[in-house]
Order: C-alpha cells, then structure tokens, then sequence
C-alpha cells in the first residue's frame, strides 16, 4: 500500500526531508519506523521515544494501524503557545 | 460561537472579543491568554522566533482542543488564534479567549486550551540568535506536567 | 508594574495591556479578565446596574489584593479598572490583566485577584428592573467559596 | 471620643443614614454595633451577622479596637466585580 509521510521541524532537518511517498507493507506506525530507521543514518537516529506521530491529521500512538492512502506524519514533541 | 484562526497576520484582541460577544447580553466573565515572544531564552538575545506548523492538522489538533473544552465546561464561546512564520520579540504569539456567564468555568477552560495547545497542537519554535545561529526549542517537562493536570 | 483604577468612564483593554507591557520584551504570558454588565438575574430582566463604593478604601483595598498577589507569584505587571456609576447590559465592569513569565502564574494570579475583589473590594450592585422596580445584589456563597480556596 | 461613621448600600438604605459623627465610648467595633442597635428600629434589625466592618478604610472584625477620630464603616457583603 502507498503511504504519504510528513517530517517536521527537527526531525525534518535531520532526515533532510520534509514529505515523501512510501510504498509499504507495515502495518502500524510503529513497524513504519522500524522500516525507516532501517534505512541507516541518519534516519537510525532520528527517531527517539520523544518522536510524536500523527496518522490523517490526528495524534496518534506506535500500536495505531496503517492504511493505503494514509497520511502519516512524524515530528519531535510541540513547542507552539 | 467557536473562532479558530492560524495566521501569519498580527491580530487585535479587542476585535476578536467583539466577534466572540456579538449579539450575546448574557455572557458575565471573558478571560483571555495572549502569549508574546520573548527576547531572553537560556539567556542567550532572541533576535526571532520562526513558528512552523502542519497544515491542515493545526485546525483540526485546536478545534479538539476547544471541543473538549466546551464538553467540559459551561461556556458560551472559545477563540484561539495562533500566529506562525516570522516572528519579533514583544510580537503577540496566541490568543485564547473564552466566554462564559460563570467565571470560574472561563478560567479554567482558557487555561486548559493553552496547557493542551502547548503538548497537542503541532507546532514548533526556532529561534535565531544575535551571533546568528538558530537552534529548535525544546518542549518542557513543565508543559507536560500542565497537560497532565487535565487527564482524566 | 501595578495599576490600579476606579472611574465611571468605559476603558479599552488593549491601551491598558499596553501601558502594562510598555518596554518589557521579557513578558511571556499576560491573563485578562473582562466582566460585563448581563441582561439577566434571576429571570428578571435587569436594564441598569448601579455601582456604588466607598471612595477612598476601594483603591486601598484593590491595591491589597494585588500587592497580595504580586508577593504569591512571580509577576511582572498586575492592574485592576473598576467602574463605578450607572452600567448597561453588555458594558464592561471590570478588568483584571496579569503579566508573567509564566503562564501559570498568570493565570492563578489573576484568578486569585478577581475572587478576592468579589468579596474584599467594597463594590455593590443594585440593578433597576424593567418594571420599575430595583434590587441590591446579593452576594453569592459561590463567590466566598471561590475566595477561601486561596486561604492560607 | 469622637468616630466618623459611613453607611453602605442596602444597610445605608435600611437605616436611612449614609453618615454620622460620633461622641462614643464604645471600645470596639462591635461594642459600637450594640450602641447603635440600642437606638431601636431600623438600626435594631439593620446589622446582622453578615454585616461588615471596615476601620479607617480596612477590612476589620467586631473585636478590633477604636481610638478617637477613627474612620469606621458598615455595610453588607460586597458584590463588584
């Protein structure tokens, strides 16, 4: 299945990337790092148990599913206010 | 009556409340939270602050908030508007106005707004410094800690 | 900074925070609360507030309070307007506006002045009805409650 | 010695009076309260347990002390704000 993937702020800079599309078999958010860190560095590095996710839109947690067509997003814990 | 509002724009206060109270004789107690910039951070000189956001999730992550706000309290109105791009010391950052008739309720419910927009809302601060360099700010367990008062 | 006011003449919020802020770049946080006049108590239709006080011991004891506050929490400004006189539906009664680092600090010291106010500042309302008739407020147990959780 | 006393509100009302001088022995607030009370009706029924007592412009208790010239006020619970 194809996923759309946002990185932000720190995280994107690290990655040195802000959205890419991923074809993919995981199946929740948490395998989906796995499969990036798996990547080498600096991906390896650049998700820590700080890392927050969103799945469409929305805070969501490693055990939540995946579906084709998601909009997934990864980015360090929010600093707005 | 429910306002959310993420802007690059400044924004007045007073023309806010006047939106939030129109046509409302009924409203006793408005309370209000505006957050500015700082120019003192790890007392190294903040020349800016960079805010940057995920569109499309930034509405959506502060309409929860102030749904759960209205779900826990009496009130007659919520307002957040949040500012991103470049930002000066001393510029306004958010505003959080809420209405109620009681005032204990408009209190409590403005503040629950900042305290989940500080740890749920997606955005993030980068300042730049006097010699040039710029550095993210880091969340703060103290924010954590606020958030966590409302669990329930 | 602390100011402090009681007049008969309406005030505008943002000139206030102003002169609150004026030359302080270190502000983070500023907490208002705005009280207006309500159409409505006890189901009868209120068309005037009258606001009587004690000249002379009103600004003393507003200024207790926020000395008060300001010796709780880390402030860096507190005011308090009070209006006194004929009010209408709608029109503002009372603003508080706290300035902090800190937003938690603002917001309960802000809170703590308003529900001292309600019980230490001598202010009474009478309200004229639509029937003629005119009324003294009572003061509300809620209101004593609100103020002894600050007790110490 | 001689006290200034102001009336408020409901209780000034009641009492039809919004101010008097004085000449009074009385040591205390509440001592003050009974002389005025022996007056009869209205002041009789005017002051009640919830009245309250203002010295020299502060906030006081029927058991506090007056001195000649002292400022004293009485009214009902407040309700600015």
């Amino acid at each position: 299945m194809t996923i759309r993937i946002f990185y932000f702020a720190a995280l994107a800079e690290q990655v040195d990337c802000r959205s890419e599309e991923l074809e993919t078999d995981a199946t929740s958010a948490g395998e989906l790092i796995e499969r990036l860190r798996a990547r080498g560095e600096p991906w390896q590095s650049a998700f820590d148990s700080r890392t927050q996710i969103a799945i469409n839109q929305h805070l969501a947690g490693p055990d939540d599913g995946l579906g084709d067509g998601d909009e997934v997003a990864f980015f360090p814990p929010v600093t707005g206010g | 009556m429910k306002l959310i509002r993420v802007q690059q724009e400044d924004f007045d206060a007073g023309i806010l409340l006047a939106e939030l109270r129109a046509g409302r004789s009924d409203i006793g107690a408005c309370v209000t939270f505006t957050g500015y910039v700082r120019d003192l951070n790890l007392d190294d000189d903040v020349q800016a602050l960079r805010l940057e956001h995920y569109p499309g999730m930034t509405e959506k992550a502060l309409e929860a908030i102030v749904d759960e706000a209205v779900s826990r309290w009496n009130l007659s109105g919520a307002a957040v508007i949040h500012r991103v791009g470049e930002l000066r010391p001393s510029d306004q950052i958010v505003l959080v106005a809420v209405t109620s008739s009681h005032r204990g309720d408009a209190f409590a419910a403005c503040e629950f707004i900042m305290d989940y927009l500080k740890t749920r809302a997606p955005f993030w601060k980068k300042e730049q410094l006097k010699d040039g360099s710029s550095r993210w700010v880091e969340a703060r367990s103290s924010d954590d800690k606020a958030a966590q008062r409302w669990d329930r």
